[in-house]
């Protein structure tokens, strides 16, 4: 299609993938995470908070740096990783890691406003019914917070769609493998005149959040509903 | 008070030789200062990283001065340690032992623009555009390579200079890509937006731009 | 059997509470913030008491000396709570399975579905149930994730008069079908009287009496605590004959009683309260009345109240009643220990909800 | 004067209800889901009806016609929800002044916080409060909004009977005592008994019968309607004496009636209920029982009904009154329709929770 | 003091100043809209729903560059404001406008969470009390959904002081004026060597915002005592 380039459209699909697999890969996580603050009582508590919340606090590029420090190839995290096959560097999954992480905190803040509001009553009657606390987590907590669950993920989902600092900072823009939609966009808008495929890029950037957003709300009627 | 939008890379040089000065200095990437100018922005003095976006404030009339500052080289970089070679015969992909070659933004800005003329006309660049890795400007190309994520990466030779932890690997022959400018640009007549233009000129001025790396234009 | 030794203490109120029940229902009896809910949730392992022995048919649950402290889920039991706590995202067929250790459901599900009345519900999701039907559903969801001891905090006590009457024979058949035991908390009189096989008087967190049912509701020294308005004696009886006319004929220890419609067997045993406010004494056999049970009996204490009212505890064959008369008919009547006297009561009045099996 | 003409139509269910009804209590009953909560709402504002007149003491609220509806903030309307709704983050002071136009708070504050006893609240949170605590808040939030129509949707169906019996009297107070009409929901029919000037009754959205509650409750016709348990006559009486021991001695149309001490002045009017299946009869007066009320009368009718029951109506006097007995009583006492009988009803029996005024 | 150049502090300074700014004003904004899409039942409420998340979906670079080309004091909108005496471009003002929006959808996420919890049956009281929509909303909605404000306004104040992208396209990087914490750690991170500079301003950037996390989750959970 003449509309938008093949570049354009390889980031397109690149920054589907990218915010798509962030998204579904950092939901888990999320979701322990947020379980563990709203009903956990250990110690470091207010620690895990501040952490999570980091990526929110630090500046993209500062994120991106640490993110480039701790998994480059060489560094002894990044290495460790290399050996077992796993690349972030300059690599789509590299994007989705950096993708994931700027929305964490998104995530876990939706998902643990749901998990407050579950009845601890209901879980406890589930343990009474003999299950431990891992079936109880899976069949009564999950299944209840589905509503925030969905909420957090799509705030995720955008976001990673939106990320642009963080990304380039660590995995640059390959073509291709790393190009995301804001990295093609940032690229446009540094030539004099690129105004003009940057907002057709921006359009498409727009529309995808939109049906995500579109199809959150739904999701979240249906739930209510049933 | 006289305010200075000045492309980042610039931010060692020019904070030394306004110290003590009257004078604020923004730094951002040249296309955000440019727009900013263009939207009506209270600078007084514009250096750009790149004589095309001074063109564009310049095309809106905002330009009362305008004058080539700086020139630059483009150095080849490597995280280990290499002998100084020529490079109109390194090979540079076999050098990169399958990893990647760090550039700014080879279509956007303009280290990554000179670097992509360079090796088009050094002949390397069709074999090496697959094992680009393109960042948002010089200096995280820069740290692409220092912290070993890419094992070498087209910077400038300010950048590389100051970088103590990476090795120059040799300078791109000057003409194998368009001449590296700087230009100044005053956006007022003011005497003291006058004043800052002389300072930037001073003997004093080109002693730290050329302890920077640069070349100064006269 | 359930024996239940629990010392607990927290700002302003301390347990110290030992019992030992036999099979059927135990019911925990008492005013409000007597600590009901502390013991069952002690034994359900929802609150860990500072000390306590609790064992369910010799199985040790918790054992602070020994340091024995099973999980809630471990203890296999089942417990209603006042507000059903049925899982909203599921059908009721999914909250009836959840504590069902394995596929497939055998026996027992037909069976609990069959005495509880909610095959029709199976389908449906907790939301749309009404109030008598949930509770029904999470009755049933204990008892099929197959308990050693079924534990019930008030669980009538958010339903009105109409819906309590609903579920109470489902209770009933619980208790004479299902063989376990059966801790069970209300402050209910009626509900008391008509479940209990054991009752365990509580008041600030200690044990007053404890005993069966229908000795506990006889003594005219209990009337104070259990409330005036609710003292009635609890007879056992036995279906004699159905009749023709909708009556069902019982005897009992004094002789005989009529009800409307009894359910049961002709020969199967069933317990009827008698409450004290509804046996009238009279000196002579009532003729010519409508009421149609007439017991004979002696007066075997009087227990003159603080205002107009007195509690005569009659001995009738081997059994006690209860009844609740004005002072003023004490001394009108004459009546002193060791009186012969007449209990009269009317049968539509014994029927009110204080018959085992659902009658209306 | 209420005067209320609602139609609305849901999938499912029609609604067409016109009523007036005088000053006091008009008690709205009938089963769940007859349209009880829908009428109160379409009063209230909360729930718009296809059509509509509603007016108060001739201030009209709604006029569908001319095109008339006013939101709920301009309704002048207390409404006092089954589930209180105390604003949990407002003290009870706090929640007590929300409807108060402005300060200063005047006489009525502290006439209402006498009548519901809330003095020692009002610095507390609702959240912790008892069920009754929390409703007489909300009565008194209601109250001193001051409404020219109080709504009251089944406020004590969440509460059990010991605190139902707690509450019912400040009901009663409030009645007599605040001039403004209350429209009252319950399906509790001795609240109803207690409360009632007026009966509505709903059956699937229709109003199948409506007047004063003397009438409604003496109608043997409508004890399956009533739900032949509660049926019950409502009588008038008078307050003559309150004798030493207790007692209180009042005169009703039929006679002397006996109450253990009823709260009022002498020559007070109340209203008694005497609940059907607590009234004996007997063909003579009989002599040497505890019970201390017999009413001579004449039966008036005799309804027999589908099982061993069969209520008779009794003329005593210029009031009615109603005895639930067997089937087998009507025959062997050869009663019918004329004939003179004796009705008896215990003192204690009768003064269950339908006196008006605190009694235990 | 001498462990952060007078430059950084000043940066610091600012950072706070605009970040609470943003927080304060997009407040009531974020609750009337997070009031209109949970409560609302207008047209057009899924085009708000989705116009709200678009800070979080555009790349920072494209915002700051909306901002600009709106705010501006050439463009059309910035030169009426300007005539009113109100001006945003390279003004901290104008950082605080940025950072307010890319806040927005984050305070707006975590209040409609909490408005939605609200039992409408105690606005329904409240309006049988005599009160208005607007009395129901100011003294039963307001106050009921206090610790959602409260978590929102948190989020907000944490995204406000990371902003980077966005601010820096809009107001530029103006010591003094627009430099925030995030626009003074990136310059230093454009020069070889600024890396320690940049270090002791992540630092600040972070302890901020602990504290700001940390006093939230404290007056979270007094609200829930109490
Ligand atoms: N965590 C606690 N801290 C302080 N007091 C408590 C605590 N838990 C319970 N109590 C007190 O312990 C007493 C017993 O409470 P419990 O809930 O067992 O009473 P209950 O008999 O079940 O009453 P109810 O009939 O009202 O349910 C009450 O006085 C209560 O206030
Ligand atoms: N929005 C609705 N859609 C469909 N049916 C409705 C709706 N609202 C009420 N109904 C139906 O209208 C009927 C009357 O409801 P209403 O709440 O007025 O009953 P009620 O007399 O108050 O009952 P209860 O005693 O159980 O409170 C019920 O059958 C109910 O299911
Ligand atoms: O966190 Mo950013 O500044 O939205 O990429
Ligand atoms: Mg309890
Ligand atoms: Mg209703």
């Amino acid at each position: 299609m003449s509309w938008l380039s093949p570049d354009g459209w390889q980031a397109v699909a690149l920054s589907l993938r990218v915010s798509l697999v962030a998204t579904v890969v950092a939901l888990p996580f999320a979701v322990a995470v947020a379980y563990a603050l709203a009903r956990g009582q250990f110690r470091g508590r207010g620690v895990l908070n501040a952490v999570v919340h980091l990526p929110l606090i630090l500046p993209p590029v500062v994120t991106g740096y640490l993110l480039l420090v701790v998994f480059a190839p060489r560094a002894p995290v990044g290495a460790a990783l290399d050996a077992l096959g796993i690349r972030f560097a300059f690599h789509w999954t590299g994007a989705a890691l950096a993708a994931g992480i700027m929305g964490f905190p998104l995530m876990v803040r939706a998902i643990r406003l749901a998990i407050e509001a579950v009845d601890p009553g209901l879980e406890a009657a589930a343990g009474t019914l003999g299950a431990n606390r891992w079936r109880v987590f899976w069949t009564v907590t999950l299944p209840l917070t589905l509503p925030g669950i969905i909420a957090g993920a799509v705030l995720g989902f955008a976001k990673a769609l939106g990320e642009f600092g963080a990304t380039i900072t660590f995995v640059s823009n390959i073509p291709g493998q790393t190009q995301t939609l804001p990295s093609a966009i940032y690229a446009f808008l540094q030539v004099p005149g690129g105004e003009g495929d940057a907002a057709r890029l921006v359009i498409v950037s727009v529309l995808l959040a939109f049906g995500a957003l579109g199809l959150s709300e739904w999701l979240a009627r249906r739930e209510r509903q049933r | 008070e006289v305010t200075v939008f000045a492309a980042s890379s610039m931010k060692t040089v020019l904070d030394r030789i306004i110290a003590g000065q009257d004078v604020r200095v923004s730094y951002a990437g040249s296309a955000a200062l440019a727009r900013q100018i263009i939207q009506g922005a209270p600078a007084d003095l514009f250096i750009s990283a790149s004589p095309e976006w001074m063109d564009a404030v310049e095309a809106e009339g905002l330009v009362t001065e305008r004058q080539d500052l700086l020139s630059n080289r483009l150095v080849l970089v490597s995280y280990d340690p290499a002998p100084p070679v020529d490079l109109r015969k390194f090979d540079i992909l076999a050098a990169l032992k399958g990893g990647k070659l760090a550039m700014g933004l080879v279509d956007a800005v303009p280290a990554g623009i000179y670097g992509k003329a360079a090796l088009e006309s050094l002949g390397q660049w069709e074999a090496l555009a697959p094992h680009v890795a393109q960042v948002d400007n010089v200096r995280n190309a820069l740290a692409l390579v220092s912290s070993g994520a890419a094992p070498m990466g087209i910077v400038y030779a300010t950048d590389a200079m100051a970088a103590p932890d990476i090795h120059v690997v040799g300078l791109f022959p000057k003409d194998s890509h368009p001449k590296i400018i700087y230009p100044v640009a005053t956006l007022n007549d003011r005497p003291t937006t006058l004043a800052v233009l002389e300072l930037l000129n001073s003997y004093k001025a080109r002693k730290i731009f050329r302890a920077g790396g640069f070349e100064v234009l006269e | 059997m359930i024996e239940i030794c629990i010392r607990h203490e927290v700002p302003g109120f301390a347990l110290t509470c030992d019992f030992t029940a036999p099979a059927g229902v135990t019911c925990l009896f008492g005013h409000s913030g007597s600590g009901k809910t502390t013991v069952v949730n002690a034994v359900a392992g929802l609150l860990r008491p500072d000390a306590a022995r609790i064992s369910v048919n010799g199985r040790m649950l918790e054992d602070s000396g020994a340091g024995l402290w099973l999980p809630p889920h471990q203890r296999r039991i089942g417990y209603v709570f006042q507000d059903a706590r049925l899982f909203p995202h599921m059908t009721v067929a999914g909250n009836l399975a959840y504590g069902i250790p394995k596929e497939p459901k055998g026996a027992a599900w037909d069976r609990v579905i069959g005495i509880l009345g909610i095959e029709a519900l199976l389908e449906r999701k907790p939301r749309s149930l009404s109030g008598g039907e949930q509770q029904r559903v999470a009755i049933g969801r204990a008892l099929l994730s197959g308990p050693d001891l079924l534990l019930m905090d008030e669980p009538l006590a958010a339903l009105d008069g109409p819906r309590k009457d609903e579920i109470l024979p489902y209770l009933e058949r619980l208790r004479d079908e299902v063989q376990i035991p059966i801790l069970y908390v209300s402050h209910a009189v009626s509900e008391v009287a008509r479940l209990a096989t054991t009752v365990v008087l509580l008041e600030r967190g200690r044990v007053v009496r404890s005993g069966p049912v229908s000795e506990i509701f006889a003594d005219p020294t209990l009337v104070p605590v259990l409330g005036a308005r609710d003292a009635g004696a609890v007879l056992e009886a036995r279906i004699v004959r159905h009749h023709d006319d909708g009556l069902t004929e019982l005897s009992c220890a004094g002789g005989t009683l009529w009800l409307p419609q009894v359910n049961g067997a002709e020969g199967s045993g069933l317990r009827v309260r008698i409450s004290a406010s509804e046996v009238m004494l009279a000196k002579e056999r009532p003729e010519g009345i409508s009421a149609l049970n007439v017991l004979e009996g002696m007066v075997s204490a009087i227990r003159i109240g603080d205002g107009p009212g007195a509690v005569v505890q009659l001995q009738v064959g081997d059994a006690q009643l209860l009844a609740r008369i004005t002072r003023r008919s004490v001394e009108a009547m004459g009546l002193n220990e060791g009186a012969r006297v007449y209990a009269v009561a009317k049968s539509v009045a014994v029927a009110r909800a204080d018959v085992g099996a659902g009658i209306r």
